[in-house]
């Protein structure tokens, strides 16, 4: 190959990414054999960090080779070339050259919150993290539990976010639905890895549902504060067990009045304490019964009248 | 029908509870498929097929570990995960012959190869052995002789495993408390 | 495999595709000893078109079968099913099926225009074509002219447009440019091909080319009604060939004054008739000279006014 495997000088740095301000040891290796026009014995070689130029010791090495090495005590650019010179012919020649970076480990990502999409089953899974100092690699892991993982060789899965986003997408056939799953996020650069804390969720628990609707509102015969309200779960969680509330105000009213704890698919409840002849309106909305459920929106409303 | 000693136990319980969501929301997609191929292939009544069913050899498995009377837990386990796994790999015939519902077959061979593993984990975790049973017919991709016996084969899969669905959702439900 | 190859029964129809309002024969064999439980001889074949039950024909055929022919006059449905049905326990079974397809050849593509991009140097090709009554598959189809091409074997090339839509655009790679090319447009169903009127052009003769610029507008000495515009072509059209044409027009004027005929790449050019210490406002424009050349879009204006 061109200049050989080492060719005229090289230079070696001790790693070409180190936390910020740390030392960096770095030496370069002249082989004046190597450099047609290098008189041995007579090499000067001189470093430079960028454009500054920088102090090393130099000595004889092995082979007829001359060495210098250097030591930058506290590195504190997040990224720098450190070039080797040597004069010739009154000038001075760049003979080897390093990149070098630094900076600090990834930070640990946190607020780690997933949802599930009734659309397509796709699970999208958000985070927050510090800015990067370094190429960090981020991942979305997700497995089934570790027992199981060790049991049955099921692999990590997961997904990866464009351009060092903050969220993506886990899609169906990586997902095992109905079964708790650990899910965890992977930030990894030259320094270190750091992950996140690890939920355990079942991904249905965290599924985002649409909006239930109101079917009818009617008065109940011989009790008239009280209304019964027909109302029916959305067709993507028709099979699901929900929770529900209704909301509903009048006009003049400023906050509205809530009914928690309505549960099953479709059953009319019966909610009394209303005002005669006075307008309401009427909106519900459900989740899943297991924590972390997500309300859905708050269906269309309806609008009814009590009697006079 | 006899109960299980481990019924009353508490993550038990819960696996049933999300087993029987999982087995509705199952149903429902096969019905949907079912829709689909009465109105794509105007196939929708089985007694009209019966003739060409025998003709083409397609069995179901009785499933009498599940049923009432000689209800036994491990063996009915087994068999729901043992037939879902096959039930997972016929629905692929489905799936060629409806390109327009291949999401929704996809995600019901998912959600086949995921309640047969959830089955099978809590086997585990309750220390139940697994009983294997000689694999159906049904087990390899069946392969078809014209599209109308393709069609013919994908109707009676989804009727086969509705009727499947509807056994072991009654022997879920009867471990439910 | 399942069923044999011919199974129980097997239903055969002259074409699955036949033109619109033409007859269909289709029969229908029952094997009855490959259909378990069906008494030879007591076998009673019906027929129905989508859910139209129809008469057919029944006798004996080879090997034991029964044969029913069945012939519908006039098939004038777009698309439909034949059912053969027997008899079997008191129910109808449905043993054969065949699916028929009625429509009509595809209507010749017409109005073929191409034009070249010279961003990307692909050619993109649009025409107009009735609506499909079948399946139809559609493609842009580009060769050198056939003499060439069965001399040097070059293959046809061209475009597939998307979604059975009436464009589409060859790559540069799958162009001749600078020679003429044949250009055609071919539809092809199940009962026949259509060709468009073949075009054979010159890819660059029917570029699309960026607007040149004018540069900078000049009283013309001791000319007092003359002007001088320096303009310049695209740097996209810098080595063609162009004709160009200005115009120009005063706040007052109605009407645009044209100035055609200017060609050459970007020697100023020289126009008199020009009214004194008035406003005017120029645009130029090119083409390529050949015929089926697009003029480009009208250059930026610039304002000049003349001395008073």
């Amino acid at each position: 190959s061109l200049g050989g495997t080492h060719g005229c000088a090289s230079v070696a740095v001790g790693s070409p990414v180190v936390p910020l301000g740390s030392a960096v040891t770095a030496s370069c290796t002249v082989r004046s054999e190597l450099c047609r026009g290098l008189e041995r014995g007579k090499i000067r070689i001189a470093w430079m960090l960028d454009s500054e130029p920088m102090a090393g010791s130099q000595q004889q090495g092995p082979g007829g080779t001359e060495v210098s090495n250097l030591t930058v005590p506290h590195f504190n650019r997040s990224q720098a070339r450190l070039w080797c010179l040597v004069e010739w012919n009154g000038t001075r020649q760049r003979v080897g050259m390093a990149e070098i970076q630094a900076g600090y480990p990834p930070a640990k990502p946190s607020n780690l919150t997933c949802m599930l999409n009734l659309s397509d089953y796709g699970l999208t899974c958000q985070w927050e993290r510090g800015a990067d100092s370094l190429p960090t690699a981020v991942a979305l892991k997700c497995a089934t539990s570790r027992a199981q993982r060790e049991a049955t060789g099921e692999a990590v899965t997961g997904c990866t976010p464009r351009g060092g986003g903050r969220r993506c997408t886990v899609p169906r056939r990586l997902l095992q639905l109905y079964r708790k799953m650990e899910i965890w996020v992977s930030a990894r650069n030259a320094l270190g890895t750091a992950e996140s804390e690890r939920l355990c969720i079942d991904p249905m628990d965290v599924a985002k549902l649409d909006p239930p609707t109101l079917q009818s509102i009617r008065s109940v015969p011989y009790q008239t504060d009280c209304i019964s309200v027909a109302w029916e779960a959305a067709r993507t969680s028709a099979h699901m067990e929900l929770q529900c509330e209704l909301r509903y105000r009048s006009p003049e009213d400023l906050a509205w009045a809530l009914v928690p704890g309505i549960s099953g698919q479709a059953r009319p409840t019966q909610h009394c304490g209303f005002l005669f002849g006075t307008q309401y309106h009427f909106q519900m909305r459900c989740r899943r019964p297991s924590p972390g459920g997500y309300w859905s929106e708050w269906s269309p409303g309806r609008n009814f009248t009590t009697h006079e | 029908m006899p109960l299980p000693e481990f019924s009353g136990d508490q993550d038990f319980q819960l696996f049933l509870r999300k087993s029987l969501e999982f087995t509705r929301k199952i149903k429902g997609d096969v019905a949907a498929l079912q829709r689909a191929v009465c109105d794509t292939f105007q196939l929708c009544k089985e007694e009209e097929l019966l003739l060409v069913r025998q003709h083409l050899g397609i069995a179901q498995s009785p499933l009498e570990q599940c049923h009432s009377r000689s209800f036994q837990a491990e063996a009915c386990f087994s068999r729901l995960c043992q037939e879902l796994q096959s039930y997972h790999s016929s629905l692929a015939s489905v799936r060629e012959l409806l390109p327009a519902h291949a999401d929704l077959v996809e995600q019901l061979q998912l959600d086949a190869a995921n309640l047969s593993s959830n089955i099978q984990q809590q086997m585990e975790d309750l220390g139940l052995t697994t009983v294997t049973y000689p694999a159906e017919s049904r087990g390899a991709l069946p392969v078809f002789s014209s599209l109308f016996h393709h069609q013919v084969g994908s109707f009676f899969i989804l009727a086969d495993f509705q009727r499947f669905l509807e056994t072991a959702y009654r022997a879920l439900r009867h471990l439910a408390r």
